[in-house]
């Protein structure tokens, strides 16, 4: 894979750790509120896939989609904006942050009732067939959301008229407290896909590089009218479910295998660079974006300047858009209702 | 150039014209395509506009509604039929949770083109499951528009406004007006979408009503009339929003308010009819305002009963009559 | 298979299809509204199934359920008075021909909300396994349910925790107008409930003795405790979908191939017997009754006498039947009161 | 033998107790069991009950009250915990067209001791889809119980009066009272489980309220005191049904209604009690009945925003202090 890729890859999921960490941190201030749910060692999925995603194809996510748009160009300024709840925000504030919108980057959402990303990901999807269109939409959901009727629904839908969708469970093992294992009567769950007649894989995704492999290969058959394909990424959330889960239904034994799945040295090799800090580290357990970086060494597409810098980079840029969050206004209730019915333009309603 | 037919095809044309004239209308639903419509709104479509602008959908209301959400955000026209209200259940995230709220969500970047067409109310012995008047949960939700047409006119003229919005809209249709006639015109302006409209003028009393209570409010009026009996019968073609000017200037002219409504009574549409034209017209008001309402009890499929659950032409000129002469009526009341 | 079962067999299904040839000729005499699903061509799997069944079993149906509740034992009587919406109807009147229920034979309803029946049906079996009983839970749905959230909802349910519930899909080929193959991805319906860890078998379900043997097979395991049964009993309805559905969205071809599945020289045969009539037999095509009785006097199981006179029997309790519904009350407002209140005895509201 | 605690504790001892008293209690949702329940409620019961007693569900609402429906046919007594209220509309089908009407359609054999246990309202910035007021869709299905405790007592009366019933029970839990303390006698009788109760007595005016507003009427009508108005709070406890004899009283008694609700102003919860105090009070009403509510728009995420579109105490007093004195008022407003 060449260079460029590698080191777009690490930024981003540098980019992604970073602005959610620091989104943590300001929830603490109260300056974020509401729900808060971060994505901490999933980075790999978003990243791997809408890396392998055109600027043409389309997004549908989840309330736990901050790195989504991050990654899928939204500014760290607007993102951090929308959780501040101002008038820069990228859903204007009237989103926050299982809400936001991004039209021009074809972004379609974070949705916050589980499930329900996929009817309208396949709404999208039907709109490029009848546009005859060589368009992907790509619909991200978590485990638990498989076991909801929507989520039936919509894969049957998409198997039977062959619509462009490629499905991404971020299957990160737990719905808030409930394991897979307690949730889903088959917990091998990419191999629910053959019930709509979708072609499945089960990738790790702890491994940003295979996850962008197998999300462009798919991408690929989706574009081409091939039908629906489904990936399942393996992969891990290192905090709670949300900023007020503590996250204590989950076995120490557990962060341990997930060690084992990421060589120490890449850990430690990581720490000299300190970062993630040794308490971050120790806190989150595995680290796969240590891993890549570690790689890009060895391999030799990065030094270690390098990746420093690139961690420099987003430390700035964290840094400024928390700052922009700051001084953008708090929106006027006119701009909700204009929000409501700015679709109504010149309509005469009564 | 105005033509009579039947409410059924009054929709049918209306959705004709739409798709010949915009190829982002498309229409979905259970049987829409090669079966012609349950009630034959979509007859013709399939055969003319071809499986992907008349798709017949598998039994999942609420995956199809919220298919209908996500190509109405890409700027499609969707009409989404659910083939009665009793299954809108089962669509209620997709209408609630995303089609109304994602326009406000997403700080006002998508349209929200979404029709989602719902035969409903009391047919003929549907039994409790397949008997519901649902309007009032729509009601209570901000961000929806609510259209419910009593004529083929008005059927024709609001189905073609709510495609041509992009306000998500529900137009609810009575399984019963299916198959009356009226005239049709075709090329005539339409009023606007929401605005009520007097279907006959009086002084004593003012019915409110809408869709089929519209027209069984007009045949008491004229029973009404026989006993001298003024009543002005204000059909309100829109349920959200309410045209409250017409009503209230009806109100305030003939000082009596009578709503009458199909749907169960407690918390039923006529609440909010009564309350706002009671906090607007207090002053002019002479007497309680009252609903004629359907009970609350589900419906039970005996014909006898079923038709004992919901307002019935002489329980409306009966009500209207008590409203009118309280006094007499009291009196007879204590002599019998 | 021993003689009495294969006459109960036999009998259940001319029963079946008397009671709703008559059903069908009292809807024209309007002593019969709304809607009416009949049964016709697809005896054969309630008769199998049910019979296979214990009365410590409980049944779940849906809108197309008149047969399932006569097989079940539910007099003929009460399930045409509930046609006709009379006080001796199994539902009092209440319910009519979408919703008997009769809880004394565990007859746990009809519902006519597609996908509906089977939460309630796992919902049922997860009071029997808290109460611990060796008894399993009869879920009749079909073809179109499948594509229902509730029914991916309930199956996982199901599967995730060993429910002792047998799904029965009826699969007629048809939701409505929409053939199978147009409203699944996967039309090998059976195959669906892999995804939910069960074992699933495809039946020809217009062959009663197959679909007693496997429902008894199904059930023994259901009842043992080693979880959930799929059966999909491929078969036919040959009447519209209801009474109001002409049907003329099936080929003419397709009929055929039904008359293929059975010898002609039964039918012949049963012609002989003048039942069902030419006209009849003309409209429905195939007969697996005919089958049936043509297979038991082959066997020797019977002599053309005896198959006379069980229709001679169940055309007299028909008959009967229709007398008791016409004689029977209409029930009053009171009743109506009563039976949405009962419920609440002597509890003081407010 | 009263006891201070939180309402959330109260809930939980409810169920406690229950589960305790009768096997046939059991209780199921998303993350009610080793997660002990996302605010509480369940803490302790999955350890001291099992797993089929306090059943970890996967999300799939409309599927595990349907569960619950099931069972409840067969005698047991299910306590469905839905997480929050906005993923109720999931389960709309399980609650109104089977739990509401099996009673009825099967002629009265079999019972629906259902609860289903749903936390609602506005809580604090969680945005449209996790903002909602629906109680109003449940109040128009007939066959359906509201109750909607205001008190960690209400709570602990209300949770186990809703078990001990056959009728299918909605309990409406606002989020923001989870926290809230309050004492709680687990020995005294309870008051019947749908009756009304007056919080503060006065001779004014009537405020009516429910849930979290029963609350911010009562601090509302503590600073109405300071300027002399005495406003009498009637705490409506249930929403269906409604105790409208207390409701009338009251009003009879001051001459002015004001209905204080949460959820958005246009067809909630407070359209009925003013359309049918009204059609009670008629003659006794002074004044316009006046309604303070939540405007008719999706929550904004922004905090300020939020705020601005659910009703506040000192919109409660100027509501009330209008209604009290609308000619000074309008004098000022004409001055100002
Ligand atoms: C329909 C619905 N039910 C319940 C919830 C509450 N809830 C929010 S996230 C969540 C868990 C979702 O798990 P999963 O799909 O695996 O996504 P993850 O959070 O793990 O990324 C639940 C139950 C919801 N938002 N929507
Ligand atoms: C949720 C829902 N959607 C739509 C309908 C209308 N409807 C009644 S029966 C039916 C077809 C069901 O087909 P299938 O499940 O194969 O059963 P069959 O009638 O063929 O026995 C439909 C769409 C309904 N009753 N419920
Ligand atoms: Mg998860
Ligand atoms: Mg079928």
């Amino acid at each position: 894979m060449e260079r460029e890729t590698m080191h777009r890859l690490l930024r981003d999921m540098l980019l992604a750790r970073t602005f959610e960490e620091r989104a943590a941190a300001e929830y603490m201030k109260a300056n974020i509120k509401g729900f808060l749910h971060l994505y901490p060692g999933e980075e790999a999925v978003a990243a791997g896939v809408i890396n392998a995603a055109d600027a043409s194809d389309y997004v549908v996510s989840t309330y736990r989609e901050h790195v989504h748009a991050l990654i899928r160009g939204v500014p760290a300024r607007q993102v951090m904006a929308e959780l501040f709840g101002r008038t820069g925000g990228v859903s204007g504030g009237m989103g926050g942050s299982m809400h936001m919108f991004d039209r021009e980057r074809r972004f379609m959402g974070g949705y916050a009732i589980v499930g329900e990303s996929c009817p309208i990901a396949v709404g999208i999807a039907y709109a490029v067939v009848m546009r005859d269109r060589p368009e992907a939409v790509i619909c991200f959901f978590g485990d638990g959301a498989m076991n909801q009727g929507a989520f039936h629904e919509a894969l049957n839908m998409a198997g039977l008229w062959h619509l462009p969708v490629l499905f991404v469970c971020e299957n990160n093992h737990y719905a808030i407290g409930t394991e897979v294992h307690r949730h889903s009567a088959v917990p091998d769950l990419y191999k629910r896909a053959a019930a709509y007649n979708i072609p499945a894989e089960r990738i790790d995704g702890m491994d940003v590089l295979k996850v962008y492999e197998a999300g462009g290969r798919a991408l690929d058959h989706v574009r081409r009218g091939d039908g629906p394909q489904f990936l399942e990424c393996e992969t891990y959330r290192y905090r709670g479910h949300s900023m007020s889960d503590p996250g204590t239904y989950r076995p120490a034994v557990e962060l341990k295998a997930y060690q084992a799945h990421d060589p120490l040295s890449a850990a430690i090799r990581e720490l000299e660079f300190r970062y993630p800090s040794p308490e971050e580290l120790a806190a989150v357990g595995p680290d796969h974006i240590a891993r890549l970086g570690q790689h890009m060494i060895e391999a030799g597409h990065a030094r270690e300047a390098e990746v420093e810098a690139i961690k420099q980079d987003v430390k700035k840029m964290v840094e400024d858009a928390v700052q922009f969050a700051l001084d953008s206004p708090q929106p006027t209730m006119d701009a909700a209702w204009q929000a409501l019915r700015c679709n109504r333009r010149e309509e005469v309603i009564i | 150039m105005a033509e009579e037919m039947l409410y059924w095809q009054a929709l049918n044309r209306a959705m004709d014209r739409a798709m010949e004239a915009d190829i982002s209308v498309f229409t979905l639903g259970e049987d829409v395509g090669l079966y012609g419509g349950t009630y034959r709104v979509t007859e013709g479509l399939y055969a003319k506009y071809g499986e992907w602008r008349v798709r017949d959908t598998p039994i999942s209301e609420g995956g199809f509604t919220g298919l209908g959400v996500g190509a109405a955000m890409v700027g499609m026209r969707p009409v989404v039929e659910i083939m009665t209200i009793n299954f809108a259940l089962l669509a209620m995230d997709s209408i609630v949770n995303a089609a109304a709220k994602i326009p406000l969500m997403s700080g006002g970047q998508f349209p929200m083109a979404l029709v989602v067409r719902v035969p409903g109310g009391i047919a003929r012995q549907l039994a409790a499951q397949h008997s519901q008047r649902r309007e009032q949960i729509f009601m209570n939700v901000p961000g929806l528009r609510i259209a419910v047409p009593s004529t083929p006119q008005d059927a024709y003229w609001q189905l073609g406004q709510a495609i041509a919005s992009d306000d998500p809209i529900i137009l609810l249709e009575h399984e019963i007006l299916y198959f009356t006639k009226g005239m049709v015109d075709m090329v005539a302006d339409a009023p606007p979408m929401h605005r009520a409209i007097i279907r006959r003028p009086g002084k004593d009393l003012t019915i409110v009503a809408y869709s089929r209570t519209a027209l069984l409010a007009q045949e008491a009026a004229a029973e009404l009339a026989k006993e001298n009996v003024d009543a002005e019968v204000v059909d309100l073609r829109s349920l959200s929003p309410i045209d409250w000017n017409t009503c209230a200037t009806s109100v305030n002219k003939t000082h009596r308010l009578l709503m009458v409504e199909e749907d169960c009574r407690f918390a039923g549409a006529g609440a909010e009819v009564l309350a706002s034209l009671t906090e607007r017209c207090f002053a002019a008001l002479t007497a309680p305002p009252q609903r004629v309402a359907g009970l609350d009890i589900p419906t039970p499929y005996n014909g006898t009963l079923e038709a004992a659950t919901i307002p019935q032409v002489p329980d409306i000129v009966a009500a209207a009559r008590a409203l009118c002469q309280p006094a007499k009526v009291k009196a007879t009341a204590e002599a019998g």
